[in-house]
């Protein structure tokens, strides 16, 4: 249902075109520590929500535990919002889309919730290409749990309590990649202007968009040697390139130089304008950017930015062939064969 | 020699390698004593294997309408070398022996007491099919033909199955006939007929259906207005999903667009699969799922979650053998406690009894209406005999003035009248809160769904008050659902004996036998079918009114009695246990046992309040 | 206005911002009352996040040992302006306020009837601390300085526990000692003191340690010979297996390689934890692993595997607010029935409660010893409140003598003295069986753990009759257990009252407590300390020579009094719940007024037997 | 504890170099169905075991649920096996790994089990590096409940029961060499050639050593068109390059011309002798795997052979610092610290 209720105008602020102020998006106040990372990507949420004029309503957002699951409270007040057991989020999405192709699903998860106890859910999710935005705040730790490594946490890494990791890391991006997602990226919690068109982009994707965000914990991992502090991620940071969203039937107002650029159009209009591409790489070609991960990854950089979409993706819903109507709003009518039938029934059962 | 003579009460008994397609050999000759209009419960005894194990199809014929299992077989059909000894000694004295003749039967498996019927099966398959595969399946249709002689089944009966089960293979109607006729006629050539255990028409099965629980279950989810089926396969669940896959297919294909009015998500998991529910139910669907044991306890976390976020959700337990992966193709009733107080902390659920394919599907139904009406998980416990055997059942019946129970749900406009919406206020006072859905209304009405402990807007809290408030208000809700939950069945109109019966489920059947045997031996009790978890005031005062009161269920611990104390405050010297949980479905001899030796003991002692002595 | 007088008997809170630093301050305030010798126990009350929310530290002090918590607030120490406006309403009339005057505080937190401390801490460390951090810390030393003022603490104890906690950083012992003297002296300068509560050196702790009770565990355990330890990170559980690594770094580094003898895993989440463990004591070694609530509801398939296929699993579960996600970081004791029927089909688990540290950390060695000897889980069933905060204890205790009891594990010599080996043969007839580790013995003593049903000699098989045997053995196994597990204690040689009273855990401190208080009253039970479930004889007794029985427990549910009933076959009106469920640990004097209640309704009447009244 | 004992001899029958027969290695008669892919597996390891002269109760061989995981019953019956439960084999494995160093641990598991329910274990038994052979006896269905699409069922394949999954199939050797395993196979279960020196080689890989056996479940997966039927592999069969395991010890006799062969040495001293190479292909080198692997996807080959093997691999008792000994067999005087040194920490909490 769309329900747009004319609303009280502040003069004074700045209202997007479905007359909503920033405010609109905002949630409660944050109780994470000062500085953690996730508050600025629930800062970029806020602003992609209201740069794309989303109504808060039609919008759901679900997430696991942990400190960055907690991060749905203090975003988009006005949302529905489903912060499930640990690990657990991407089923309860699945049914979720399922239950309701036409809301925007916001999945927010942590590093702990979907590499370690949520890895299969995190995987099949994928796999059936939920229609929905997957965000991990991603610190290479468990944070409300007080710093213990996460299975994103560097090989070599120690922790605050002084445990050494010593195993590799997993790399949610080069996995997503392999397991054939549709639309990847990574972004970085403390570069706004790469993440919020990463995130309306996201919104825009037909299927499972997956942002793993770098994400400070300035409690428990923000020692300049690890890849998920500020400093380490602000001096290594790559990007594939810079990236404007440009909605369904927004004007294209820049142009950039062939060659150097690429759009992607998707299947509602919008466009992904992407420039100073890096060489060798193209968007929408999972091997190309699979090997430009590799290489990254050889080098020590953190690679940021749009990494793969497949613009012909096909959502779950697609996939399983359901009807345009939510199913949640078909009536005994529609789902109820009637007695007659089921006396047909009972006599095949003779 | 003895000779065991009966018409309409016997039970034969298939000795087959599964794999090899007899199944539908088997339910041929199950269903045409059903159409001759005799009551007949067929019961397949599986091994937890793909192909090349014995299996067996175990058929009973009763004309009184006795429908659980008989110990002792009054004719073998004997198609599995493998277990021909087993087989042979398992026949009643003065019973019957079938089996393939073409080698001749080793002398170990002479007896002196019983008759044997020799069927040279693979000769004729042999002689008459050239294809491997055809000599294989008709010689299941070989022997069903013999046995239309040996026992009376009208051939007609038996051509009419051919016909219907090939409508759209037509072809394959004339040599499945012949092969009927192969085997009639050998039998007719070579042997006296019929036996002295043979078939009469009847006309003692009125409107019934002969159905497995599982496609009821899957047909009362369909009719329950289910849209998201998740579920992850395991025995012996795995068929409520596919039959419901089954008939959404068709059934539920938008004429127009071709596409679904429905979703089937075979989870990575169970785990995933109770998420998928939730997710579901959550955002406003109706959803189920369906599993067995481990599935339930794989489940524990969600379910917690379930009751304490208060969303509902269905799931169809088809319990098997425990615990652990335990015995994957055997019938328990193993869940009771398991399901009931699924998940750490305070927590209760709801449980629905089915005893019949009619009650699976109805049921299934109710379930969910219930979860919708008392925002929680309501679980169907059903069981293996239940869910994967054919039973004797009333057909499956809908009125179509019947209206889904949606519960409390705030629509956009009434969300828009309230001054403000509070997720956890118990307006109403019976414990259950209004719920919304969400993209209902732009401003009002969105909350936030959490297993934390909460206020009355759903605000995450650590106030030990708040919390308290909560947990009441939970109990509330459980009180609240004694009255809508199905009442339990009594048998008479009212009670009229120092004892008293419990039962439920699949053990329904055998207790109700059991009844008439004891009456037959003088012993007269009282009886209630337990249709429901929580337990209603009929439960306790059926109790309250009797000495004692046995309690007959399908596992060791005897769980269904442990919730019957728990949860009425009854005195456990009440309650006696009768128990069978050797995997095969309980039979009326074991009760009726049990109950006699208890009564005996003159006046029942102390010392027999918990006499749980195993069945076989 | 009237002012609190009491020497060695009130309670202290002191209201912080989470991540301050305050810890380290309020645990040395506690520490220096302990080493003046007077009983001491503090708590944290803490919330589900690390960095700016209330948090709150509350210190009872009781000359006589009593160790519970006890409602209303003698002195209340308040930094954190947050919760102000709670903090003060919290304060008993008559009682004292200290608070950070450097802002003047508010008309709105004035009270009439208590009586206000000013201290200006921001500025004193504005003043004599140049780094944030610093000033942050200090701040925290300061008001313990003027604690020390205010209640007679010794100064000459504050400098000895800076002095043992800096031994390694000398250079912080100045500049702390001197934050001490800066409160100190600032209260000598601008008040009386001391304060009408107040503290004088006692000889009443003995040898007892102050300590909690998940590091106990953790030493249990190491002491228990525990090699493998398994985990996923939980409140409040985390710190068992964080103390195992602190201890076992120290004690169990092979001195020549630097090696470890020991193997902790932070598994992917707690269903692996389970697995691990029972994937390592399956191969000989001894494992735990520790979790809470919805960890246990994530072991339940794995629990039923150990259970079923008889394997040795320690499992420590440090209980918290349930369901489901429940309140984190607040204790309650709901996880008994789910604990001990953890899993589908037929399993029962073992269950021990300690209600100390030195409990434990006996009862997780011993936990060790009974999963060998019965070769079946023990989940050890702590609590947060013991689990996470320091209790007055006596000291942990280890006869160097003791030697680990492995049960019925066979050699290679044995085996090759043996006939036929059959894992699951009850030589011995107490339904434990022998069983061998893997690469024993070239040709014999191998056999295959399985989760499904097995014969005597581990071959799957779907016999039901096999299945019994193996069942009803289990079921025999269970009777020996009640023989192994820690007794119950008795508080009286031999029972004397018409009434009794049952409690365990960290319901100890307040029930000891309520039978003072209830004695003082002139009302006299026997009482009981469970201390293991499957219950013993003695349990069944004390029962059974009681007219009534309260059960006290930290529930909704009355979990333990269900348990009772259940396996004893006790009849519930026999059982009165004491219940406290809101998250907080039970006071004694919730104890106290319920039972009272009870006595006073003119002799106990029917009607009372499930008192639930929660309390606060 | 070795413990070999003179054993009777058939004079007839062949023995290894410890003196046992090829049967004192077989298991219980299979209950599978005839023709599958998993008996031929069973007999690849029978083989394998008997060829390295692997003394039965030094293995433990352990598996999860599924027509795959009973083959343990059906191989070396001399060996202590274990049952675990759905997915869960890994945990299991890592737990009984960690309990005794000396033991070889062999694991068996299917598709479903180890790609659906057992995905995260999976995953993390491969961070790990648990020592352990890993093989996957992968049929893209469930055989044991009858037939249901796995999550490595190829898009749009069929049912038997008539479903089509509309979802991508999860490649377990990509997914391994994404996630850092230090030892990746694939091979087929119709290849005993190729399969038996793969079995032998993980077999001396000091970590997690996983191998993907395609193994046709003839009953519910054996059409033409599936990428797991004996005809579709056979046409499409495509080896890195043949295969031989050089035990330690024992002289190495073919040599190969350079440049199309390669021989890696690994930590026991034994060899992995390859030849035939696929261009631009190097055993040691995993992003030269990870390409490899991509073009034979995108030309619908099956990869087979060993893909990648690092010959540096710390396994799961490296990287936790165990001791030597096994833990399983210390002792009261190792592990309790005693009485004394109780009273110390006692001290510490006054
Ligand atoms: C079943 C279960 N196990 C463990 C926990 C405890 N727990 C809460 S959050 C968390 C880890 C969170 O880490 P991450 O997802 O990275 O979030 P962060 O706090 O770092 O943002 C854990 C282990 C839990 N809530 N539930
Ligand atoms: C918790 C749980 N869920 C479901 C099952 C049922 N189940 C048994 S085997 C199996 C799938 C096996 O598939 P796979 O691992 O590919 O083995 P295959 O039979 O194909 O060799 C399932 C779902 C189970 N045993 N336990
Ligand atoms: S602990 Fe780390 S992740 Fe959690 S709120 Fe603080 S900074 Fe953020
Ligand atoms: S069903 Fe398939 S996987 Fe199972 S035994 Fe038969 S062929 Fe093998
Ligand atoms: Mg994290
Ligand atoms: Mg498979």
């Amino acid at each position: 249902m769309t329900y747009i209720k004319p609303r009280f105008r502040h003069p004074e602020l700045p209202r997007n075109k479905i007359g909503y102020a920033k405010a609109d998006y905002e949630g409660a106040i944050s109780t994470l520590c000062a500085g953690c990372g996730h508050d600025s990507i629930s800062a970029g949420i806020v602003q992609a929500c209201y740069e794309l004029s989303i109504e808060p309503h039609r919008l759901a957002k679900l997430s696991g535990i942990g400190c960055s699951s907690k991060t749905p409270t203090y975003f988009l007040s006005n949302s529905h919002g489903f912060n499930a057991v640990h690990g657990r989020m991407p089923s309860i999405a699945t049914g979720a889309c399922l239950a309701n192709r036409e809301l925007i699903y916001l999945g927010v998860s942590g590093d702990g919730d979907s590499a370690s106890i949520g890895m299969g859910q995190f995987v099949h999710a994928i796999r059936r290409n939920v229609n929905m935005v997957y965000i991990v705040m991603n610190n290479g730790c468990y944070g409300l749990t007080k710093g213990q490594h996460s299975a994103t946490a560097d090989a070599g890494a120690q922790s605050k309590t002084g445990s050494t990791n010593p195993f590799p890391s997993i790399d949610l991006v080069g996995l997503a990649l392999e397991l054939g997602a549709t639309f990847v990226g990574r972004s970085f919690s403390g570069d706004k202007k790469q993440l919020v068109p990463l995130i309306k982009a996201a919104m825009s994707h037909p299927g499972f968009a997956l942002l793993d965000v770098i994400s400070p914990c300035v409690t428990f991992n923000n020692q300049p040697q690890s890849t998920k502090s500020y400093d380490y991620v602000r001096a290594h940071l790559e990007a594939t390139a810079t990236i404007d969203f440009v909605p369904h039937r927004e004007e294209i107002t820049v142009s950039y130089q062939p060659g150097h650029s690429a759009s992607v159009e998707l299947h509602d209009g919008s466009v992904i304008q992407l420039h100073k591409l890096a060489p060798h790489w193209d968007p929408t070609d999972r091997n190309s950017a699979v090997t430009r991960l590799l290489e990254s990854k050889m080098k020590g950089e953190v690679l940021t930015g749009l990494l793969y979409i497949d613009p012909e993706s096909q959502g779950l819903h697609e996939l399983e062939q359901t009807v345009e109507q939510p199913l949640n709003t078909l009536k005994e009518e529609d789902l109820n064969p009637g007695a007659e039938v089921l006396e047909e029934i009972n006599n095949s059962f003779r | 020699m003895e000779q065991l003579n009966a018409v309409n009460d016997f039970v034969v008994r298939f000795a087959n390698v599964n794999g090899t397609g007899s199944a539908s050999a088997n339910n041929m000759f199950a269903k045409a004593i059903f159409r001759m209009g005799i009551p007949v419960t067929p019961k397949n005894i599986f091994p937890s294997n793909i192909q090349g194990l014995p299996t067996w199809y175990e058929v009973r014929i009763s004309e009184k309408g006795y429908l659980g299992r008989r110990e002792g077989v009054d004719l073998m059909v004997c198609i599995n070398p493998q277990s021909m000894a087993e087989d042979v000694a398992s026949v009643k004295p003065g019973g019957y022996f079938l089996y393939d003749s073409t080698k001749k039967l080793h002398p170990q498996f002479i007896r002196e007491d019983i008759h044997y019927i020799g069927l040279p099966m693979t000769d004729m398959v042999m002689h008459h099919y050239s294809e491997p595969r055809q000599r294989q399946l008709f010689k299941n249709v070989v022997y069903v033909g013999a046995l239309s002689a040996l026992l009376d089944i009208e051939f007609g009966v038996l051509e009419s199955i051919i016909r219907d089960q090939f409508k759209k293979k037509e072809k394959l109607i004339a040599p499945n006939i012949k092969a009927l006729e192969l085997g009639l006629h050998y039998i007719q050539e070579h042997y006296e007929y019929p036996l002295g255990i043979r078939l009469e028409r009847r006309d003692k099965v009125n409107d019934s259906i002969l159905i497995d629980g599982n496609t009821a279950c899957a047909l009362g989810a369909i009719y329950g207005g289910a849209t998201v089926a998740a579920w992850y396969p395991i025995t012996p669940s795995t068929s409520v999903v596919s039959a419901f896959g089954k008939y959404v297919s068709r059934l539920r294909i938008d004429p127009e667009s071709g596409r679904r009015k429905f979703a089937i998500v075979q989870a990575e998991d169970e785990l995933a699969a109770m998420g998928v529910v939730i997710g579901a139910t959550w955002n406003g669907a109706r959803a189920f799922t369906a599993t067995s044991g481990p599935g339930v306890s794989l489940m524990s976390e969600f379910l917690g979650l379930a009751y304490f976020a208060e969303i509902p959700a269905v799931l169809i337990n088809v319990q098997r053998g425990g615990p652990s992966t335990g015995m994957p193709t055997r019938t328990q009733q193993p869940d009771i406690l398991s399901s009931a107080y699924a998940s750490h902390g305070d927590t209760k659920h709801i449980l629905l009894f089915p005893s019949t394919p009619a009650e699976c599907f109805e049921m299934t139904a109710t379930a969910l209406d219930l979860a919708d009406r008392l925002q929680t998980p309501v679980i169907v416990m059903s069981d293996l005999d239940l869910g994967m055997n054919e039973h004797l059942s009333p057909p499956l019946k809908w009125d179509d003035g019947r209206r889904y129970d949606r519960g409390k749900v705030l629509s956009a406009e009434e969300l828009e009248k309230l001054e403000k919406f509070g997720r956890y206020l118990d307006v109403d006072g019976d414990g259950i809160c209004f719920r919304t859905i969400p993209g209902t209304h732009p401003t009002k009405g969105s909350f936030f769904t959490r297993g934390t402990s909460k206020d009355e807007y759903a605000r995450y809290t650590e106030n030990g008050e708040a919390y308290v408030r909560n947990m009441d208000r939970l109990a509330r809700k459980w009180e609240t659902a004694k009255l809508k939950v199905p009442p339990p069945e009594l048998y008479q109109n009212e009670n009229r004996h120092r004892y008293g019966m419990i039962f439920f489920g699949t053990t329904t059947y055998a207790a109700l036998e059991a009844m008439d045997l004891l009456r037959e031996k003088g012993i007269e009790l009282d009886a209630m079918r337990l249709a429901s978890f929580p337990f209603s005031e009929t439960v306790r005062q059926f109790i309250e009114q009797h000495e004692k009161v046995f309690v007959i269920e399908q596992n060791r611990d005897a769980q269904m009695r442990s919730l019957l104390i728990n949860e009425l405050e009854i005195a456990p010297r009440q309650l006696i246990s009768v128990l069978n949980y050797d995997g095969k479905p309980i039979p009326a001899d074991t009760i009726e046992q049990q109950i006699a030796r208890t009564f005996n003991s003159e006046t029942t002692k102390d010392d027999v309040h918990k006499a749980q002595v195993p069945a076989s």
